[in-house]
């Protein structure tokens, strides 16, 4: 077995020296009754050209011929053949959590710099080395507000990702904190009227999309004063991080916490996972901060280097007092982020974003010459809903041609009649003018 | 023990003699490397290392989009060509250690090789650019391997079904224990407290107070393992579980797991196991068949899924039939030839809901399934086997010089402490820095808690017979020099591009960022 | 000059405490690094590092292949993991130095930048696993492909027409020679001699011999240029052929071209171009407007195309009208909307026939026309503006510290010597091992060999100003420290795995291949 | 441009210093009328995103679905993936000849790794660093032969690769030596007879396939013998090198020079190049060895490295009077031979090349079944002909089915009738018993 090393030789001698007669002996430990007493039952072994083309085979029957229209928290975006090949380099693939800085100064450097990235895009003052994902982000954030106020009543925009509102229900279940959603109105945003309402004194945070799950760029600012009208923290949420090339900083808007993914910098889509989530805050809540978080120092010799630090939040040290259970992060997805957010650098950025709000024009307009208007009217960026009649029907007739159509709103809002009809698209970088109006054409018949 | 291979660790900063003789073991020496900077640091304004497609002249922003929410760029970002960028990130992997510059043995993270195949195959534009949101008929082969992992890892672990969601252990954990509290919620009572034994990960607990339970701690005895008495004087009827990991962390396995199980369910409580070390137990024995009712698994440990710089993960989560109903969403179901995700609630209506947004890490399922194809039955069973084998090589190569806390069994991995070295005043740390000169990375250290300056060693099954020699020739020269020139130990390490970093500064100045005024020294 | 960046070259073994200053300059400095032995020097009986499909019951060679034919094994083959292997080889790659690790001002080889995502296309498997024999039917695309690049490559050189196939930059000489000795002959005199100036590549006289053609070395003149009057001198009914390099190895344009070539052709013969000089023409001139009949290209210099190690290369020979009929074969031509390769001589009577086999090296092609398509007109143009601006900036901050042995204009390189430095002893070659120790691959040194201890310097339009800025001023440091310490630069690299090694002794006591006896002390 | 770091004012300062008034002022030393004052007609320039796109179109116009059943002197196997993930490390890959061994090392001793597995299998004493492929090494293998011999002919089996064969007379013509053929038996070998009689001694040199170009073993140690009878050198051509896993090598049956190529380990088909030549010969004649070649030296403090060696021989040097023209060589292919021989190592040659024999009798046999015979009745490794009709138009039909049929030999031997109905294919690891059962049935009709 090529990953096995061991000759039958090695394996005879090392078993004298351990003292053992056998493999098996070594697991005398083991209670006989609680051992397996039969070969598993998985397939038979493959060998490398078989398990290649077993897998190949398997790869073939996902369709992705056209980059899919959909994004709703996965964007389908260009990563530079040149963030592959550096992430592929095996000090950095195959290293972990960098424990011993001394031989971890690539990671850490990298992560220093990841960080760096999230709080200029962010306009907030720290953040992590990453997080699992954008939900959980979103969960501990809200965590993080009740810890820091004290308070135990979070008030979540219906508009904020449905999947990250149901993560964040599932992490509260047991803490007894209530989650309050409120509305949002026909334009696609927050209804502030009904979020100021549901704000008081009671509340630790306002959790707001920017740009929320339907696309639209909500009213930040407003959410913010809302909720430090009451004391309470707002919390961004931020899926389609391009955006913030774009966007002001929500930390510049009044956001306390901003959370969400850089999936779109670096990271395939990849049917949903990994992506790296990331956190960040202004600097007075830091000792309450989920994760891990590289910072600088200097060596013996008085070079400077970096090091894990402020550990005393960690579960390693803290145990059940830590300020998150969170061990392995996403270290390899802010690798792919950093990377590619280094070759965009400021211009680059600048434009993605900026080509990727015009070809979200020239889906709306394409979408338009087919009858199809937008479901929203507040501001978009590269995502929007569209009336489309039966939006599951027209999603499920695409599939035959090939396209992965949107995200059929009713899914997400059973209850809402209203959005039968919805479907969310995006258009970014990957879908050409010309991919764009076939697409339109095809959802029309 | 003697020195098998007859290797010469090397005391010097200069391998080269040394390596003269042993030119075939990797010697560690000092070569060209460079300093680099921060991106931030460097570039100059208007360079780009990105070529995109025009942007045409289909709407400006500012038209839609309210002033106040715009801006024209985003300040301090660094401005460098793609050559640069491929220097930088390529010279910092230089200053790194993985899995696949030497050996790794970092205790209860099962740092085993991670094949290049698995990495081809991820790759693919079938799995990589397949959306989740696609229509089912569009992602067949994305479900069908869900599901056969799923079958897998329920096989594999002895359990009724398995949930792929959890993006890593930990998370794993916390699902775990949500299963557990739905549990007994639907019986009634939530109950308040998890028994946890003192040998645990930090994330056991951490994961229990997330999940609004007290923790008790437990005991473990003389021997290293917990023992029915201690968790019999704990249970009660307001314990919802014990949380177990098996082998644990000290790599012994709970031989009483059997009665400690059944002194907890007697209780109503259940039995919690932390899969993290499975690797000692693939294909010779089940957690499943041991009385556990729910575990996590690491894939990315026991399954050599890539978590360069600290992930990303995958812990699914196994479970027996009394907890199948509240399994988180999605899940992965087979019908006739057809493969469908069941993510709406109203199929599942006790299910505890969702952990992470859409359906795991897709990514490391391909990553697992490719491993656990290529082993087949035979080739699992001997990955414990060998990775036993490795750990109780170390052990024996090093049991007279290092002081063994335990003398009990171990399966995957050994425990060592610094006790020994005591008189020469060298540390845990002090072995562990001194190491990294030799050419290996440092064992866990001071993990467990219990074991005071621990030295925790997990060669994995990936590793070979010499450089198992090899590792131990250098920890017994450490030893050595520790009693003669304790000192140069201290000073250790002086061969990679930075020396010791003072840890105790960067918590008390804080510099977590690049700010153009930045000064760190 | 001054010094721009205000960078500091760092003079100890230490970077350091320079390099704190300059953290973002990618200072020099020392590291972690392995000694690792040869392949067959490691491993043990019995291990493999693949996974082979089943042999299957399918017939015993034995049966069918003569016993004396066979051998069970290859003795000696090394027997390692699949682990062992990556780590063998990650370890020596870290010895190594590419255009990855920093600046390579390699003169006449064109060091640029690598771009990556050619590797991602040259990987498709429409390109690597396409067979060159199969219909072409099914390889459309790569033909389309070859057409396109052919016609951009004619069109850039200004010639008729370019065949693709020759494998380096010296089979496209050999190649060009062949079509030039295949013109005369038909005119029924193959001719005995080709016109060499003493300035050109070593390959230039080999080909020729190697064509059958006696060299005539043509001296240049004081200003480094070839003058019509050496030309004239040396030119008869015998001359074949003149062979000229512009700009040439000193990187000095052959402003008397047109004239030269007027002698030649007055006389019968034809104007070969050494086309590895390329990259300082890119749309700013075309040697098929120049009076040349012939050039080769080199395809890995002028347009990136990987050739680690020293290899692959690519040649493509570009020609004029009067020799089209010769070109070898296969030539790929465009039918409607069809592309096929023409193979059969009986369509190519007069062609000189084959230089390898199939049809060239088409991993080459792929990565070529992803360039000049992502360069576009402008790029090109571009390209070569900034590799000339580049090369004059280091000529420009080197001239007041370095001999200049010619004034005149330099294009894409600049030819330093190290005259200046006789009176400390100190040769180029000390500081081409110095630049080692400062981070900088060293220039191209003691050729052209018109030059007395040249150091050839070209540093492409991939680098950036400070990049060039700061290795000049390594260079004056060495200078300076040539003065002060010259046994220090004469010790020097101190920074490398390996010091200088004693290339003598290896002419001297050949060891070219591992044996089981093999000692090296 | 991503490639291009200037900016305007780099540009500016730059051409200050130069003392040049503007970019096209560096060109001034090019007469004005040499100059081109008008753009290159070439396409306009395109982004990465329409780069990717476009070239994977291309891609998807070539058909590589199924491997192909043609090898003929490329061979399509199994290239484990550690190869090219190892083979892309930037030191390697942007790394050129090792003229500064300091930091070359890497390259020089898996150069010198290459070296040895040549000289391993291939059974001679020394190989050189690489050739550009197996054709130009055959032809730099007849010219050595005539430099040592002093001798001007040049004998030749029919069975070896034609299109080598096409590269030696381009080679040769100007060198007036002569180049004879003599033909091959009905068994696919070459005829004994006939090559006894055409060696004399003005013979230089015997050039026999191993395999030989119909995939038979052609009789080596008598070729040899009969070479070594007249005082020339016997030379092996070897295309198909995964075969010298199950067959001698061809130093042990007489060879005094090997060459061929090492495509098969390592390096995909790639529509036909780049694959590393290789050649291997007898210590004595090593000052004639054409190329580059590695050799292990000490450094200063006595360790132990490597070098770029005997360049005396070679065009840098010795310019007209060099052992052969060639600068740049083959190193990555040779890097990527290396690395997969590594992987094979003892265990893994031998079984691939039985492997390969098994799959070359499944195909044998398959083809029986379909009642199609082989042409030739001498023993074969994975690679024979067979009696199919018009191969022409086989190949054409399979064309449409998306299988690459095989070589038609008549193609090869247009002067030969019986070559008309005779298809040269081929069986590897990568053809499964089922895709080869395919195939046959598939070429009956
Ligand atoms: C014993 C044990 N349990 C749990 C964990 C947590 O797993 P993860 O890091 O994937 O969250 C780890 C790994 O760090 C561990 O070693
Ligand atoms: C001026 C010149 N001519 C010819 C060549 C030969 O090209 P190649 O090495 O591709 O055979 C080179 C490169 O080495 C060169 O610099």
């Amino acid at each position: 077995m090529r990953y096995h090393p061991h000759t039958e030789g090695d394996v005879r001698e090392m078993l004298d020296a351990a003292g053992a007669k056998s493999l098996d002996d070594l697991f005398r430990s083991i209670p006989a009754p609680l051992r397996l007493n039969r070969p598993l039952e998985v397939p038979p072994p493959a060998d490398e050209v078989t398990l290649l083309a077993e897998l190949r085979r398997l790869a073939a029957r996902n369709d992705a011929q056209h980059p899919p229209f959909v994004g709703a928290g996965a964007y389908p975006h260009h990563v530079p053949p040149a963030v592959d090949q550096l992430l592929l380099r095996g000090e950095f693939f195959t290293a972990y959590t960098p424990y011993q800085p001394e031989i971890s100064q690539g990671t850490l450097q990298a992560l220093f710099e990841w960080q760096t990235f999230v709080c200029l895009l962010t306009g907030l003052q720290v953040a992590n080395a990453s997080m699992y994902d954008g939900a959980s982000a979103t969960a501990e954030a809200a965590l993080l507000a009740t810890r820091v106020t004290g308070r135990s009543k979070v008030v979540v925009s219906a508009a904020v990702h449905p999947e990250y509102r149901k993560v964040l229900a599932t992490y509260l279940r047991s803490s007894g904190d209530v989650i309050v959603t409120v509305p949002f109105g026909a334009d696609g945003r927050t209804d502030l009227a009904a979020l100021s309402a549901a704000v008081d004194e009671e509340t630790a945070a306002v959790i707001v999309g920017y740009p929320n799950f339907l696309g639209v760029v909500d009213a930040l600012p407003q959410a913010a004063a809302a909720a430090h009208a009451k004391g309470a923290l707002c919390v961004s949420v931020t899926t389609e991080a391009v955006a913030l090339g774009l966007l002001q900083g929500p930390g510049a808007l009044g956001a306390d916490v901003a959370v969400g993914t850089f999936q779109s910098f670096g990271n395939p889509v990849s049917f949903g996972g990994p992506a790296p989530g990331f956190f960040a805050l202004r600097e007075e809540h830091l000792r309450q901060m989920p994760g891990r978080v590289c910072g600088a120092t200097v060596d013996k010799q008085g070079r400077r280097g970096f090091v894990l630090t402020l550990s005393t939040r960690e579960q390693h040290i803290r145990r059940e007092r830590a300020t998150s259970n969170i061990c392995t992060n996403a270290g390899l997805c802010a690798l792919a982020s950093t990377i590619h957010l280094a070759l965009l650098g400021k211009q680059g950025l600048a434009e993605l974003a900026r080509v990727n709000y015009a070809r979200g024009r020239v889906l709306t307009e394409a979408m338009a010459r087919q009858g199809f208007r937008r479901a929203f009217s507040g501001p978009v960026f590269n995502e929007m809903a569209f009336e489309v009649g039966d939006a599951e029907a027209v999603v499920e007739r695409l599939a035959g041609r090939g396209l992965a159509a949107g995200a059929p709103l009713g899914r997400f809002y059973p209850d809402d009649p209203k959005m039968k009809g919805a479907l969310l698209c995006v258009a970014t970088e990957l879908h050409t003018p010309e991919l764009i109006d076939l697409f339109a054409k095809a959802v029309r018949s | 023990m003697a020195n098998p291979t007859g290797w010469k660790p090397d005391l010097e900063a200069g391998a080269a003699p040394v390596a003269q003789e042993e030119v075939g073991l990797g010697h560690a020496t000092r070569g060209l490397s460079f300093e680099e900077g921060l991106l931030f640091e460097r570039g100059s304004r208007g360079r780009i290392g990105v070529s995109l497609p025009p942007r045409g002249n289909d709407g400006d922003p500012a038209s839609e989009i309210p002033a106040a929410l715009l801006r024209a760029e985003v300040e301090g970002m660094p401005e460098v060509g793609e050559l640069e960028v491929v220097r930088h990130f390529t010279r910092l992997s230089s200053w790194n250690w993985g899995i696949d510059t030497g050996f790794y043995p970092l205790g209860s993270c099962t740092m085993k090789y991670n094949p290049k195949s698995s990495e081809a195959l991820a790759r693919l534009p079938g799995f990589a650019e397949v959306h989740p949101l696609a229509h089912p008929s569009m992602a067949q082969g994305a479900l069908e391997l869900m599901y056969r992992l799923e079958r897998a890892l329920s096989e594999i672990s002895g359990f009724a079904a398995t949930t792929l969601a959890p993006a890593a252990g930990a998370q794993g954990e916390l699902c775990g224990l949500m299963l557990i509290r739905a549990y007994h919620v639907a019986r009634g009572n939530p109950r308040k407290k998890v028994l946890i034994p003192d040998t645990a990960h930090g994330t056991n607990p951490a994961s229990s107070a997330l999940n609004g339970y007290q923790v008790v701690p437990v005991k473990s005895g003389e021997d290293g393992r917990l023992h029915p008495e201690a968790v019999r004087a704990a249970m009660d009827d307001d314990v919802a579980a014990i949380m177990i990991t098996n082998p644990n962390t000290l790599g012994i396995f709970e031989s009483h797991i059997a009665e400690i199980a059944e002194i907890v369910h007697a209780k109503g409580g259940l039995v919690y196991g932390d899969g993290a070390n499975m690797n000692a137990l693939l294909g010779m024995a089940r957690p499943g068949d041991m009385g556990f009712d729910v575990m996590q698994f690491n894939l990315h440990k026991t399954f050599a899924t890539p978590h360069g710089g600290g992930g990303p993960g995958s812990g699914p989560v196994a479970v027996k039939e009394q907890l199948l109903p509240f399994l988180p969403l999605p899940l992965v179901v087979r019908e006739g030839e057809r493969y469908r995700l069941v993510t709406d609630p109203a199929e599942r209506p006790q299910t505890v809901g969702k952990l992470r947004e859409f359906w795991g890490n897709f990514g490391m399922f391909v990553r697992a399934w490719a491993l656990i194809r290529e082993l087949g039955p035979e080739g699992l069973r001997r990955t414990a086997q060998l990775a036993v084998l490795n750990a109780n090589y170390a052990r024996a190569l090093l049991k007279d010089t290092y002081d063994l806390p335990y003398a009990t069994d171990s399966l995957h991995e050994v425990v060592f402490t610094d006790k020994n070295l005591k008189p020469t005043g060298v540390t845990t740390m002090d072995v562990a820095k001194r190491l990294i000169d030799h050419g290996f990375h440092p064992p866990t250290v001071y993990f467990p808690l219990v074991v005071h300056g621990a030295l925790m060693i997990e060669p994995t099954e990936t590793e070979s017979k010499e450089t198992i020699e090899r590792f131990c020739a250098a920890m017994r020269a450490i030893a050595a020099e520790a009693a003669e020139r304790p000192e140069a130990v201290k000073a250790a390490p002086v061969k990679p591009v930075r020396a010791r970093l003072d840890e105790t500064r960067a918590a008390r100045k804080p510099v977590l960022r690049w700010t153009p005024d930045m000064k760190v020294e």
